[in-house]
């Protein structure tokens, strides 16, 4: 039995890097620390796994040798006119710095999962900027924290416990406490629900309490949580405050609440759904506070007005600079996508949707992103590494996946591997091999490797490296 | 076993004296040797000048807030794109180029060292991963300290040796190469939106002042024995009024200097030399600075000098960068980084019709010019923040040439001509002084021994120019100089050519330098830092070091502390 | 039957985290996916009972999914799908030029489909390549 | 007039700023047919891709390409072009007289996103549909439309002229969310509906919306006109005036069609 300290999650974006596993004969038996998602992958992430490389010959995928999967996904690639290589952000960086050479040599349009994630923040960020800091920043000094439309406790569960609210900083403190006993408020409040449902034989429907303007508990002089979503999400039951936002008008809550930290006037009676007198009382509560942040989610980037909700939230914190200190950070969601964005951006100036078709890079996402280029029925061949996209884009998208020669690099059984044509698996990385990935903060961390992977396995790395080097043999070859 | 020789080449190489002595440089494996044999590979550079290869004391090239920078700005991008070719990677241009061009830009202008300035420790992982995708070049990186919560506890209590181990602790960790201290305090206080404004004001919840800062470290840095000095960006950097501060600054450690060794670099002290009580009334501290530097040894500086062109500035000075976003209202990064620094990004245009602008564009090159002994002040434009290091063709011409001075003069703004002490200062540099400005000057302040000369056991690393100096005036004819220096004709790194005629023929990685201090009290440090981790930092103690593997091309500079 | 114009949101349950990290063919993440989160008002109003099928229509596909009455409510007309492979069958391609096909708030159509199946992953599969 | 004919159907991108009248007019037909097009990662001519015919009309006829056919794949026609005409018969692409200075371009289908980005003068008409981002600038820019004409037939998609700085974009059907986001100057006038938030964060300029419109809660109504003035010509109102945006201290003009939107008749109780 050993036990390995200091691992890096390799799930969320949260990336947390206190993990200690007790490995037993080369397998993780016990994963300390990790959240419901971490444990989840550290112990049953071989379960559905592919070990050897796999090719669809009439109809039926077939295992094959490494060197066969390679020549053949390296002619795909070759072959192609106008191939997309696309995934990334569950892989290393050094994984990425390979896979740029590839897609730079076949000329390929390279882009990652920001593109269906924070691409439109990125987008926005172009545009006008980003004040935000590293996660121990805010530990130890946010004292206002505002989670828009984001919902880190399903999505990032060990985010309010390592940097926000419950976490210990310098100059500010845990909220633990001042939880706990609202929740027993809360418990108690169920109990008499479910016991009146008992009673009367019917759906008794919680209504949310309506109170007036906002609970004391936010202007108490401690760090305070507030969460602003369409739905009430366990983040928000955890918040000192919620404010629910009727779908698709983030943007005009922002821009309003813009007017109202400037101490302008509004011609409306509620903006959002949520009357005028409440919010002026949140933007005083903006402005009074000593380092605010808001942590945005995909509920602003993908919903109505996607990357102008973030422009929008990033002038209100430009804004609010003016008063006091207020930053903002987007919840990332893999746990290298930040990376995939920083290597791309080192190494061609632009973090996603990068065209190489042409000898250089061009960057231009509606143009240039994947989603846009399988629903156009323009790409002619796809590899995808490292993710999932037939099981998350659009139909219309994945449509152009299925119907073209399509590569997979994934250990794992995933819609998109039951769509490839070539499926090369790798060792797992941040388990079964080691490299870099950095945090949603850019705080760079390594990727450990802490079991023997499957002898038929190489890492991401190493089979990019292999396929490049086919790609270079069938050029020169052709020449 | 690779010879090279470069024939009948006007040398000129400051640190042996040597000034446009026609030569031949002997190379061996890479090194500069006495001779070599007849038939080894020759280069004939008659009617050129030969020089070391370039170095560069203070270039932001590669990191977190270089990337942001990049990320920030495709519009800067797209105007200038580097096309794949069989031997070169593509990219991009421009003020922030991506990795490969980085390189490939440097070294077809002759210069084969950089130094990345500014390196959040917390981020060094990340600064490495980038200098190891930038080709052609050796490099290395200066770990910010000046507000590192231990350097201001340690200071703040007395514990200069203790810090000392610290931060030997530190370069190691983060593969650095020299302390850089940005606004001294401040960075600390802008935590919380605020800044210090003179050495004595109290750094809020830490009770220390920024002129005990930079006394500590640079005492720190003595007793580390460091090759380079401490690496300061003043506090004040960019208001008017702030010579003043400069001045102070390095006051503020002259008795701690010991004979000649200079014991403080200010960096690009054009952003640290503004006069006047606000914009309306800025005008040139030159004067004073110069006066200041040439009564005294203990200091080296940078230009930073300003260009006129489009381009993007960055710094770990979150608060001034956050005044220059109030300035301009232009699209805006913040990055504080928990227990060690913060940083700012803020694209910037500088206009020739602007006054403020044309008397900073002033201001460095009145500096340069009137600081008698060039091995003070050394030539940058610390890229990207007064222009990309692209345009020091530019800036050589106007050292070399008052004729080119002139012109420009006669494009700027009006208010800003008046004002300018340029037209009063005759001085042109020659091509012995431009050697030493950037290169032999550079190599020496960064104690960078292999470097910046031509003297047998130097790295072969050099730059041969299409100028003769026996036919061309470069003084009348800055032009072609300005071309020449432009586009090497050829790019020597470590004894292989690797540009030929301005173009790459060989594309070649380069060595990444770090100190490696050996004191006397590794494990207490250990145990302290340790002890206070999980407090300071959210990640774990044994992910924080770079392991040596992780580094390309890693080579370590072993040095004996005195502690 | 009845019919319902609601709101589509797509997103992140820990279930589904849980579900994806233990394998796309995983029961837990199988079993998350095809859930549909229904406001227990608009159950009624649908006359849907727990774990009864219902059909969601978009302009862009429809999917058959098991209606379960949604913990987070209340959020009137509006129903909450996991992401995954069954959400992606009626999500709106359309970026606008921005990358970012509409994954939150699509309007949609919901009726109980007592008498349709939810479709394996193969069987989706399957259909993605039928119609491609 | 040089006549190009798609030789086949295309289905990868294809750079095309080669397409444009000021390179064409200084080259013979053998040049023209020799000039780079990208199609997909290949690199060809023009001539691989087009049969090129060079119909000499009238020697005072101002210099005009035409396309015959589909062209929706080509990206970039007519980019930076200052002069002459371009006729496409079909579908364009994307960024259609991009960063143009003058001269016109016809087409008489639909027109991809970025049509007039960067664009400075000259005038474009589209019969059909236009995407998005018509007349915006490129990423990370403010430099959106500075000049010229784009008039548009049928429905514009979202951020039509975004960052706009001058000239007039007419749209004569609908137009999608963000019309005129980030605007500093210029005149956007749509005849039909807006899909909303038209004027979004605009610092100056004219919006004229004749059809139905939400209006954005950080704009302040400031009268009613009985009619609006654009590009010379008047408009039969009556208009709600808004200015805003608010948020951004904005003093953008949205003029409103008051008969196509009651529902914003409670502003009418600031006016008294």
């Amino acid at each position: 039995m050993a036990v390995i300290t200091g691992v890096t999650c390799p799930v969320c974006g949260t990336f947390c890097d206190d993990i200690e596993l007790i490995i037993e004969n080369n397998v993780i038996v016990e994963a300390r620390n990790a959240c419901a998602m971490g444990a989840a992958k550290f112990l049953n992430y071989s379960a559905h796994r592919t070990k050897k490389p796999l090719i669809r010959k009439n109809g039926e995928l077939v295992e094959v040798s490494m060197d066969e999967a390679v020549e053949k996904a390296a002619k795909i690639l070759v072959d192609a006119n106008y191939p997309l290589m696309y995934g990334w952000s569950n892989t290393s960086c050094e994984a990425i710095r390979t896979g740029l050479e590839l897609g730079e040599e076949v000329g390929a349009v390279m882009d990652n999962t920001s593109t269906v994630c924070h691409g439109p923040s990125i987008l926005s960020v172009q545009d006008v900027g980003i004040p935000s800091a590293t996660l121990g920043q805010l530990r130890h000094r946010a004292d206002l924290i505002i989670y828009w439309a984001s919902n880190p406790w399903s999505a990032h569960p060990r985010h309010a416990e390592r940097y926000t609210m419950f976490s210990d900083g310098r100059f500010e403190g845990s909220t633990w406490k001042s939880y706990l006993s609202r929740l027993r408020g809360v418990m108690s409040r169920k109990k008499i629900q479910r016991a009146s449902n008992l009673v009367l034989k019917q759906d008794f429907c919680f209504t949310p309490q309506v109170e007036e303007g906002l609970p004391s508990s936010v202007h108490q002089k401690r760090r305070r949580t507030i969460v602003i979503d369409v739905r009430k999400t366990r983040t928000a039951d955890a918040a000192d405050c919620f404010f629910q936002v009727e779908p698709g008008t983030d943007y005009e809550l922002l821009q309003a609440l813009r007017v109202l930290v400037n101490d302008g006037e509004l011609d409306v009676d509620e903006v959002a759904g949520i009357p005028i007198e409440t919010l002026e009382q949140l933007a005083d509560l903006l402005v009074n506070c000593k380092l605010g942040i808001i942590f945005f989610g995909l509920g602003l980037t993908m919903s109505k007005g996607k990357h102008r909700n973030i422009d929008a939230a990033i002038n209100l914190t430009r804004d609010l600079n003016k008063r006091t200190k207020f930053l903002i950070m987007p919840m990332r969601g893999h746990y290298n996508v930040t990376g995939v964005n920083i290597v791309f951006t080192w190494q061609t100036g632009y973090p996603f949707a990068v065209d190489l078709s042409n000898g250089y890079p061009r960057y231009n996402p509606g143009e240039t992103s994947a989603v846009d280029i399988l629903s156009r029925d323009e790409a002619d061949a796809t590899m995808v590494i490292a993710s999932d996209p037939v099981a998350h884009f659009p139909r219309a998208a994945s449509k152009n996946i299925a119907k073209h020669p399509l590569i997979a690099i994934d250990p794992e059984v995933t819609p998109t591997t039951m769509l490839a044509d070539v499926i090369i698996p790798p060792a797992f990385v941040g388990i079964e091999a080691e490299g870099t990935a950095y945090r949603m903060d850019h705080v760079p961390l390594p990727l450990k490797k802490v079991v023997e992977p499957p002898e038929t396995c190489l890492s991401d790395q190493e089979i990019l490296q292999r396929i490049l080097q086919k790609v270079r043999e069938l050029r020169r070859d052709m020449n | 076993m690779t010879e090279l020789i470069i024939k009948n080449g006007f040398v000129y190489d400051p640190l042996n004296r040597i000034d446009g002595e026609k030569m031949d440089i002997s190379i061996r494996d890479g090194k500069i040797v006495e001779s070599v044999k007849e038939k080894a590979n020759g280069i004939n550079a008659s009617g050129m000048v030969v020089m070391p290869g370039g170095v560069d004391i203070h270039t932001h090239i590669a990191g977190g807030e270089v990337n942001s920078g990049r990320l920030l700005r495709p519009e800067d991008h797209v105007k200038d794109v580097e096309v794949k070719t069989a031997l070169t990677r593509s990219g991009v241009g421009y003020s922030i180029p991506s990795t490969f061009t980085t390189g490939y830009r440097y070294s077809k202008m002759g210069y084969t060292t950089l130094m990345n300035p500014s390196m959040a420790p917390l981020e060094a992982r990340h600064t490495h991963e980038e200098l190891a995708d930038i080709p052609m070049v050796d490099k290395a990186a200066y770990p910010l300290l000046g507000d590192w919560w231990f350097s201001l506890e340690h200071i703040r209590d007395g514990l200069i040796e203790e810090n000392a181990a610290h931060i030997a602790w530190m370069l190691q960790a983060t593969r650095g190469y020299a302390i850089k201290i940005v606004n001294p305090g401040g960075l600390e206080a802008w935590g919380f939106g605020r800044n210090v404004h003179s050495l004595d004001d109290v750094v809020p919840h830490f009770n220390i002042t920024p002129r005990e800062i930079i006394r500590g470290l640079c005492k720190v840095n003595r007793l580390l024995n460091l090759p380079h000095t401490i690496h300061v960006h003043t506090n004040n950097l960019g208001k008017p009024g702030n010579y003043v501060t400069a001045i102070e600054t390095m006051k503020c450690v002259e008795d701690l200097a010991q004979g000649d060794k200079p014991v403080i670099h200010i960096t690009h002290i054009q952003f640290c030399a503004f006069k006047g009580s606000d914009w309306s009334t800025l005008s040139s501290g030159a004067g004073e600075i110069s006066k200041y530097v040439n009564n005294h040894n203990h200091v080296t500086l940078d230009m930073g000098q300003v260009i006129f062109s489009n381009t993007t500035t960055m710094t770990a000075d979150g608060p001034f960068q956050y005044g220059l976003y109030n300035i301009t209202g232009n699209k805006w990064v913040n990055h504080d980084v928990e227990t060690e620094t913060s940083g700012g990004i803020v694209p910037f245009k500088y206009k020739r019709s602007s006054a403020v602008h044309a008397t900073q564009w002033s201001i460095g090159l009145e500096i340069a010019l009137l600081i008698e002994d060039p091995w003070k002040i050394l030539m940058t434009t610390d890229h990207p923040n007064g222009g990309p290091f692209t345009s020091y063709p530019k800036i050589l011409a106007w050292l070399m040439s008052r004729a080119a001075r002139e012109i420009t003069l006669s494009k700027i703004n009006k208010r800003a001509r008046k004002k300018s002490l340029l037209p009063s200062i005759d001085r042109e540099l020659s091509l012995y002084e431009l050697a030493i400005v950037t290169r032999a000057g550079q190599a020496k302040a960064l104690g960078l021994k292999p470097k910046g000369h031509l003297g047998v056991g130097a790295d072969a690393d050099v730059a041969i120019y299409n100028i003769d100096p026996q036919r061309l005036d470069i003084s009348k004819e800055y032009k072609v100089a300005r071309k020449a220096f432009k586009k090497a004709a050829f790019t020597i790194k470590d004894g292989e050519v690797v540009v030929k005629d301005g173009e790459i023929v060989k594309p070649v990685t380069g060595k990444t330098y770090w100190i490696d201090v050996s004191t006397s009290m590794p494990h207490e440090i250990n145990d302290d830092i340790k002890k206070k981790f999980r407090e300071y930092w959210t990640v774990e103690y044994e992910n924080y070091p770079l392991p040596d593997s992780f580094i390309h091309s890693s080579f370590p500079i072993p040095v004996k502390a005195e502690v | 039957m009845p019919k319902l114009d609601v709101l589509v949101l797509t997103g992140r349950t820990i279930e589904q985290g849980k579900g994806k990290e233990m394998g796309k063919l995983s029961k837990v993440y199988l079993d998350d996916v095809v859930q549909c989160n229904i406001d227990p008002q608009d159950m009624k109003t649908l006359k849907l009972k727990q774990n009864t099928n219902v059909k969601v229509t978009t302009n862009f596909g429809s999917v058959v999914l098991k209606a379960v009455k949604s913990p987070r409510a209340p959020h009137p007309k509006m129903i909450f799908i996991s992401y995954g492979p069954w959400a992606s069958m009626i999500s709106d391609p359309r970026t606008n030029g921005t990358g970012m096909p509409s994954l939150k708030g699509i309007p949609a159509e919901i009726e109980p489909a007592p008498n349709e199946r939810v479709l394996s992953l193969q069987e989706l599969v399957n259909q993605l390549k039928m119609e491609a | 007039m040089i006549i190009l004919d798609p030789k086949r159907a295309f289905r990868f991108p294809i750079e095309a700023k080669n397409i444009s009248p000021d390179i064409f007019a200084k080259k013979s037909s053998k040049e023209i047919a020799a000039l780079q097009m990208w199609e997909g990662n290949r690199k060809g001519a023009l001539g691989d891709l087009f049969n090129i015919k060079n119909d000499s009309g009238s020697p005072s006829e101002e210099f005009t390409i035409k396309i015959e056919g589909d062209a929706s794949k080509l990206r970039n026609i007519g980019a930076r072009m200052s002069m002459g005409h371009i006729v496409v018969d079909g579908d364009a692409g994307m960024h259609l007289g991009e960063d143009m200075s003058g001269g016109t371009i016809t087409v008489a289908g639909n027109a991809g996103s970025w049509a007039g980005s960067k664009m400075k003068g000259g005038t474009i008409e589209i019969k059909g549909n236009a995407g998005d981002y018509i007349g915006a600038p490129y990423r990370g820019s403010t430099k959106g439309m500075n000049g010229g004409k784009i008039i548009i037939h049928g429905n514009a998609g979202y951020e039509v002229g975004c960052f706009m700085r001058n000239g007039l974009i007419q749209i004569l059907g609908d137009v999608g969310l963000f019309a005129g986001i980030h605007m500093s100057n210029g005149t956007i006038f749509v005849q039909g509906n807006s899909e909303g938030r038209a004027g979004a964060q605009m610092i100056n300029g004219k919006i004229v919306i004749c059809g139905h419109t939400p209006v954005m809660p950080t704009f302040t109504i400031d009268s009613i006109k009985p009619k609006v003035k654009v590009d010379g010509e008047k408009i039969e109102g009556p208009f709600y005036r808004f200015i805003g945006d608010l948020a951004d201290n904005g003093n953008g003009k949205l003029f409103v069609s008051k008969t196509k939107n009651p529902h914003l008749s409670p502003y009418e109780k600031y006016l008294e």
